[in-house]
């Protein structure tokens, strides 16, 4: 008898597709190797179309048309939102890797068999500052006391820009990761090319007249390229460009308006040259499908089985209590080049991943920057001058 | 110049036209009969707007039934439609000039035939402008009848021009259009003021349930009871 | 009939179309229970002036008063519901209603009925126009039958005044004849009616008095005898012939 | 005659009203008119050709921005397969979508015009789902971009430094409405169109090949949306999705300007264009850049019902 | 014939009603979406049969899902009665924007309310403290904290709610006034037919059913938020679905909403990749061969077979 889990996964989606099949990659590489506790795994797969209804009526059917063991998956967070009284309903063990939204992590608030590997929204701006602090140690020459956000007007850049306000605000008090970090702080939003935008001019003209800097964007990846064109075409080069999007389109690295630019992201394939894990799951995923992993939902995917299938083995049981008390102890090595551990965060007990890392596009390569411990290349600062690109 | 053998035409499970073939030669011919006769709809037969089920249709010998209504119209035939079918946001001459504008015999001859529906019917000259859906009823019917004439057809199908006209404007119609034939075009007309139908043609049918009843020359048909009875309320 | 008030009082009423003056200046009366005749050229204002009565269209100067009440400033709805209807001379039925559903909205609306009564009064009205095929769609219906639905759905609502724009147009001699009748039998049963034609028989047989407009004006009034032989009337809409 | 004097100085007044508002915020925001000049260039080079079939073949065509979102990808895959340059491969790629369209039509969209009204409405939301689906099947849901270092050029003149590349669109709305005007109002063709687009049956009757008409004005339709698709590519990312909100925007600006205007759908993209960019430029308030849009939008109709009220 | 007809009806919402008893947790939660969907189609269609196209369906559905939302948050309104206030607010909405917009026709008309929902998304994303702008809000827990059967007979009884009043618009003298004022309006003035009272009659009724079907979503999920709110699923869908079952009357749009509803899911789960491909053929396919929607052809059919028995009996 196979041990079932049930995905719940935004397949028309690239991020969806690819977190798909890097679990069926996995389950297979797991199957291959015996299975868990001498039963095979299977993976169904379930579309939720990113429409909250459809993505709640996957968890009830997936409980039970297919009586599924695990629940994993995930994306946005609208779904999730759906998808979470349902899950309450069955309380059985989910590990989710999407869903960002601090207000999904509100509504979960208690639930002890919930695993969320994606950081929330607000771990995010902590990491960075982390990171960014870091930065400022190791290379001197650079500045971070003027930081401009333009934000996407939806939810997405609207959470990012309320985190925001939220820590520096702590900050003032004198707590919270900012503190000592940047001293003023400014946001504008903008209509992302995703949802009929696209016109980032105004905010880009804003921002050039504040000078900051670090210039930040978050928004979606069809905002990136155009992004840049149009900053060039203002002639906006503040010293850290940063773009923050959940992905990068296709032709990002192509285009030589990208070199410079900071990202924030969970993985990048640059992480083969630093970590095993990564480069096997890269190597093993590319000859699986035929093409690259282009997001780090993908790594996230491969993550999300191997986790649970690394605290069943040590839980030696699918019994509830058991298997919460092993997943807590599991210390997965993961494809995202860190150790993946289970710790609590604000609001929940089972908590993941909980800082993104720092990159830097590098000709037409997405490098890490930070944390030093995986650093693949040099940070180039200041952002390299329009002129001649 | 157009033959109709055998046409059966239905709407549905409706039999309209039965079996009727008729045909219109160098002349005027004229087609009478009660409301819901099938005169419209043999009309409409002919231009190709309703297929029948079985029968043909020629036109100075080539077979027309079949055939698209805008292949038809360029043969040479234009027609007066009954519910006037006029372009409501266009201006009276541009609606004139559509008349003229897709048959390939009229288009050169545009200006001439502009002229003589002015001379007909001297209200469109001067209302040129005016939208043709802000025209009076009769307004209407004398820009579908001016349209049609653009067209310089050598057959001209009116079906019941004359509805809504003022009396002394039919009386002119009529006349003109004995004119036209005179001209050489070939003319049929449905009438309900057979007295004055009459006048503008040479030979008649009457049709009645889809079926001709009667057949003859103007002379012939004024004179037969039955017509005189139903038609000339004598 | 000289005595009672008028049922319709028509004041100086003028309604242009930009430039263009359709009805110009026009005051006349018409008496309860008369047929009134109007006749004039095409274009002469006679649709428009029906028009402007019933409240489609608002008259650009003057006053229209019905049963000495000023109504001017009342849309058409409510026009209908006090009891004045009209006929369209460009048939304007409701394609998707079977005729006798045509006839029962203005029972139902005009006269303010329930759907029952609604239907029963439309299936008389119906029969008294001499309508026979009453479920019929409106795109198998006859011109006749549709100039009787016009009438029957004019007469459904419950009217005072009724205009009859051009409802013999296209028919033929007997069908004329028969109409004649029933225009005779509504006006019979206490209706006023504006007979608009060109059909002179029909004036001639129905009319009690006529009105002839040109260009928006009364250019003659009288009997049909007296106006016929106006050479006004004879040279701007008779003819010579006739 | 009095309503040509109405109607005469109502085409002055608004203008005038027009451009001194221009000139106001041209001195206050200057950036806000160029760059919604820009956009709102655009916003009617795509809606030009939806008022088209919507006021001639009478289609409300929902999957008109897919097709923008077609060109694109066909640009794009020509670029990436060829290295032709996208605003060379308009070329190629608007008669491509007029075939497209021509076949769309005759497969589906003429079976649908005789059947009841708003069917079309249903087809072109199955057309608009196939459309967005097969895309996303082939090139997946990420953005694809392509990049040409004019794109993001700029000038400056007296200080003022600007993009010049969106000036295109101005260019190419500017110009077909030049051309759709003089096939319109000028050609044998561009008559029957209008005539078809009033009454099909009266343009049968004389002589007019409406079918025809149908075929060509919905395949230059999406033809000239090919020239849009071409023109944007090089300055936006594309992906299943780009042009569906296109869609929607093409509705507001043809009732805006009101059927049959197209000269009207010029104005009324750069009045939105200006509106919205003015709105984003505007520190703090630019999330209510939308409102603008369709502020402006519902005052217009409702305005132009108001005045066109009584006869 | 009409005694037998009745039976079917009851029988067939008695299957409805007790739907729950019979059916799991996933068939259970389809259609409870499908009946959302079908309230929604109802109350277009609704509107389309005065001969007004409406895009507000997807505006006041927002409209009343935040009206729900916010009472039950901020009042601590129970949430019955929240959806409740959600209709009530819908109609409000439409009744004071009928002045101004019931005056517009055909696409002007439809585009207007169109606007009008994207001008209610830009409010709700805009007033941060108040709807919790983009993010939206969450509410600590769903109706009847989410227990799936109360939440379907809940969303049955709207839809139910909605079959009435659209049988109620068929079987009155409603039917009348809107059927003549779509087809002619000048005809139904001339006939005495206050066009205006009408028109707004419909709108603010068919907005009220928007809102309330959006109140109950709202609650279902215990959460609202700009996109989900007014996502143009709620406008297009419900839309897609009359269209395809029949306009003009109340089994069209329920068939359509079943079928449709029931298919998108079917095919999701026999074809994970592209299943909306197959969507959108058979969408198109229905316009071609199915002019008249799913019921038309339904109709069509029956005609023939009943016919056929006819001539049978008559042979008899
Ligand atoms: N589209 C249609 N569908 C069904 N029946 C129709 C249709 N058009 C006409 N009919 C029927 O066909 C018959 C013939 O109608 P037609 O209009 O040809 O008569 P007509 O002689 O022109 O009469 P009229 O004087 O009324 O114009 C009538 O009985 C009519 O009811
Ligand atoms: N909406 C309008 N816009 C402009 N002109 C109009 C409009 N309606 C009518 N007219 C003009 O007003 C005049 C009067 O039209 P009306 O329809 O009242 O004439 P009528 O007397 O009924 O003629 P007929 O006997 O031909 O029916 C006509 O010249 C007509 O062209
Ligand atoms: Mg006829
Ligand atoms: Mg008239």
């Amino acid at each position: 008898k196979p041990i079932k889990l049930g995905a719940v996964l935004p397949l028309g989606d690239i991020t969806g597709r690819q977190a798909a099949n890097a679990m069926k990659l996995a389950v297979k590489e797991i199957n291959a190797a015996g299975g868990v506790l001498g039963r095979p795994l299977e993976l169904i797969i379930v579309d939720d179309e990113m429409n909250p209804s459809k993505g709640a009526a996957a968890i009830d059917k997936l409980a039970t048309i297919d009586k599924v063991d695990f629940f994993i998956g995930g994306m946005s967070s609208g779904v999730h939102l759906a998808q979470i009284p349902i899950l309450k309903k069955y309380q059985k063990i989910t590990v989710w890797i999407g869903a960002a939204s601090h207000l999904c992590e509100k509504a979960l608030a208690g639930a002890d068999w919930y695993f969320h590997l994606h950081p929330w929204d607000y771990q995010q701006g902590a990491g960075y500052a982390i990171g960014w602090k870091q930065i400022l140690e190791k290379y001197p020459q650079v500045k971070f006391d003027r930081v401009f956000l333009a934000y996407e007007e939806g939810a997405f850049g609207t959470a990012s820009y309320k985190a925001y306000l939220a820590m520096l605000e702590q900050a003032k008090q004198g707590e919270g990761p900012y503190v000592g970090l940047v001293k003023e702080f400014k946001g504008e939003s903008f209509k992302s090319a995703a949802f009929g935008g696209g016109d980032y001019r105004a905010v880009l003209r804003l921002a050039k007249e504040w000078n900051p800097d670090a210039f930040i964007w978050a928004g979606y990846d069809a905002d990136a390229l155009p992004m840049m064109a149009q900053a060039k075409e203002i002639g906006f080069a503040p010293p850290i460009f940063i773009g923050a999007p959940p992905g990068w389109p296709a032709d990002f690295g192509k285009s030589p308006l990208s070199e410079g630019v900071v990202l924030y992201g969970m993985w990048a394939p640059s992480l083969n040259k630093v970590s095993p894990v990564a480069e096997h799951f890269y190597n093993a995923y590319v000859k699986e499908f035929g093409e690259e992993p282009a997001t780090y939902f993908a790594p996230l995917g491969y993550t999300n089985v191997y986790f649970l299938v690394e605290g069943i083995k040590k839980a030696g049981t699918l019994e509830k209590e058991a298997l919460i008390k092993a997943l807590e102890q599991v210390e997965y090595e993961s494809p995202l080049g860190e150790t993946l551990k289970i710790a609590p965060s604000a609001v929940i007990k089972h908590q993941g991943f909980t800082t993104q890392k720092i990159l830097q596009w590098q000709n037409g390569k997405q490098e890490v920057i930070w944390p030093f411990e995986v650093q693949t290349a040099e940070f180039i600062y200041p952002f390299p001058k329009w002129e001649g690109r | 110049m157009l033959e109709i053998r055998n046409l059966n035409v239905y709407y549905g499970k409706l039999h309209v036209i039965w079996d009727l073939s008729m045909t219109v030669g160098d002349e005027g011919v004229g087609l009478f009969g009660p409301n819901g006769a099938g005169k419209t709809t043999l009309i409409n037969t002919i231009l190709g707007l309703v297929t029948p089920k079985g029968g043909q249709i020629f036109f100075e010998g080539r077979r027309i039934d079949g055939l698209d209504t805008h292949k038809i119209v360029r043969e040479g035939i234009a027609v007066v439609p009954q519910e006037r079918e006029l372009f409501p946001f266009m201006s009276v001459k541009e609606n004139l000039e559509l008349g003229a504008a897709f048959v390939p015999h009229a288009q050169s001859r545009m200006n001439e035939l502009f002229n003589f529906v002015y001379e007909i019917f001297p209200v469109l000259k001067r209302r040129e402008s005016q939208l043709a859906g802000t025209m009076s009823g009769g307004e209407q019917r004398m820009l579908t009848i001016g349209r049609a004439l653009m067209a310089n057809p050598r057959l001209l199908i009116l079906d019941e021009p004359s509805v809504g006209l003022q009396p002394s404007i039919v009386a002119e119609l009529f006349h003109k259009l004995k004119l036209i034939r005179q001209n050489g075009v070939s003319i049929l007309l449905t009438e309900q003021n057979v007295r004055q139908g009459l006048k503008a043609i040479d030979r008649g049918y009457i049709l009645e349930n889809g079926r001709i009843a009667l057949e003859g020359t103007s002379e012939e048909l004024a004179a037969n009871e039955h017509v005189k009875k139903s038609y000339l309320g004598l | 009939m000289k005595n009672e008030p008028p049922i319709l009082t028509v004041e100086k009423l003028i309604k242009r179309f930009g430039g263009l003056v359709a009805v110009d200046n026009l005051s006349f009366t018409v008496q309860q229970g008369e047929v009134l005749g109007v006749i004039g050229p095409n274009g002469a204002g006679k649709t428009t002036l029906t028009n402007v009565v019933s409240g489609l269209y608002r008259p650009s100067e003057g006053r229209i008063f019905f049963q000495g009440k000023d109504v001017t400033e009342l849309d058409a709805h409510q026009r209908c519901r006090l009891g004045i209807s009209r006929t369209f001379q460009l048939m304007r039925p409701i394609r998707e209603f079977t005729i006798l559903e045509n006839v029962m909205v203005s029972a139902l609306f005009g006269k303010g009925l329930d759907l029952k009564s609604a239907q029963n009064r439309a299936r008389e009205v119906c029969e008294f126009v001499g309508l026979k095929r009453l479920k019929i769609p409106i795109e198998s219906a006859t011109v006749l039958e549709l100039k009787k639905m016009e009438i029957a759905r004019a007469l459904a609502s419950g009217p005072q005044l009724v205009f009859l724009d051009e409802v013999m147009a296209g028919l033929n001699v007997d069908e004329t004849n028969e109409m004649i009748e029933t225009v005779k039998k509504i006006n019979a049963s206490g209706v006023t009616v504006i007979v608009i034609e060109h059909v002179m028989n029909v004036i001639k047989e129905l009319t009690h008095r006529v009105i002839v407009l040109d260009r928006g004006r009364i250019i003659a009034e009288g009997s049909y005898e007296e106006v016929s032989h106006q050479p006004e009337v004879i040279s701007a809409y008779l003819g010579e012939e006739e | 005659m009095a309503e040509t004097k109405t109607h005469g100085r109502h085409q002055f007044t608004l203008p005038l009203l027009a451009i001194v508002a221009l000139i106001l915020i041209f001195i206050f925001k200057p950036y806000a008119v160029i760059y919604g000049v820009q956009r709102g260039s655009l916003y009617a080079l795509i809606a030009m050709p939806l008022a088209l079939t919507l006021g001639i073949v009478g289609i409300l065509n929902l999957a008109h921005g897919d097709f923008l979102t077609l060109g694109a990808y066909i640009a794009y895959w020509i670029f990436n397969s060829t290295g032709l340059d996208p605003l060379l491969s308009i070329f190629a790629v608007a008669p491509l979508l007029f075939v497209v369209g021509a076949g769309l039509y005759k497969i589906t969209v003429s079976k649908v015009l005789r059947a009841p009204l708003l069917n079309q409405l249903l087809l072109t939301f199955g057309i608009a789902m196939i459309l967005e689906e097969v895309i996303n099947l082939i090139w997946t849901s990420r953005p694809r971009n392509v990049y040409v270092n004019y794109a993001s050029a700029s000038a400056s003149i007296g200080g003022f430094r600007f993009g010049t590349y969106e000036f295109s669109y101005l260019l190419a709305a500017v110009g077909v409405l030049v051309l759709l005007r003089l096939f319109l109002k000028h050609t044998r063709l561009g008559k029957a169109a209008f005539a078809v687009g009033q009454n099909p049956k009266g343009a049968k009757i004389v002589g007019i090949n409406v079918e025809m008409i149908y075929l060509l004005i919905f395949s230059i339709s999406v033809g000239i949306v090919g020239i849009a698709a071409g023109l944007t590519l090089p300055r936006m990312s594309i992906f299943p999705l780009f042009g569906s909100p296109f869609t929607l925007k093409s509705f507001c600006l043809a009732a805006m300007a009101g059927l049959g205007n197209l000269t009207g759908i010029l104005w009324s993209g750069l009045a939105l264009g200006i509106g919205e960019a003015l709105v984003q430029s505007i520190e703090g308030y630019s999330g209510w850049s939308d409102i603008v849009f369709f502020g402006v939008l519902i005052a217009v109709i409702t305005i132009r019902s108001y005045r066109g009220s009584y006869v | 014939m009409k005694k037998l007809g009745m039976l079917i009806i009851l029988a067939v919402v008695a299957l409805g009603f007790l739907f729950p008893l019979y059916a799991g947790p996933y068939p259970l939660h389809v259609m409870t979406t499908v009946l959302t969907y079908m309230a929604l189609g109802l109350s277009w269609d609704m509107m389309l049969r005065t001969g007004q196209l409406s895009f507000g369906t997807a505006g006041f559905f927002g409209l009343g899902s935040y009206a729900a939302l916010l009472t039950t948050l901020y009042l601590g309104l129970n949430p019955l009665a929240s959806i409740f206030v959600g209709g009530v607010f819908a109609a409000i909405v439409a009744f004071a924007l009928g002045y101004a917009i019931l005056r517009l026709r055909e696409i002007y008309f439809a585009i207007t309310t169109l606007a009008l929902a994207g001008v209610f998304t830009v409010v709700a994303r805009n007033l941060h403290d108040f709807t919790g702008g983009p993010e939206g809000k969450i509410l600590p827990s769903a109706i009847f904290n989410g227990d799936p059967t109360k939440v379907y007979w809940l969303t049955f009884s709207v839809a139910l709610g909605s079959i009435l009043v659209s049988e109620l618009f068929q079987r009155t003298r409603i039917r009348f006034a809107i059927t003549a004022i779509r087809n002619d309006e000048i005809t139904a003035k001339s006939s005495g037919i206050d066009i205006f009272k009408y028109l707004l009659f419909v709108f603010v009724i068919t907005s009220a059913i928007q809102g309330v079907v959006g109140g109950a979503y709202a609650q279902q999920y215990g959460f609202v938020s700009p996109e989900s709110a007014f996502s143009t699923n709620f406008l297009l869908l419900p839309i897609a679905m009359c269209l395809a079952g029949g306009i003009y009357s109340t089994l069209g749009p329920v068939i359509g909403s079943v079928i449709l509803g029931v298919l998108s899911e079917y095919l999701k789960l026999r074809f994970p990749y592209g299943h909306l491909i197959i969507y959108g053929v058979i969408i198109v396919a229905i316009v071609l061969f199915m002019p008249h929607g799913i019921l038309g052809m339904l109709k069509k059919i029956a005609q023939k077979t009943r016919t056929e028995v006819g001539g049978n009996e008559n042979e008899k």
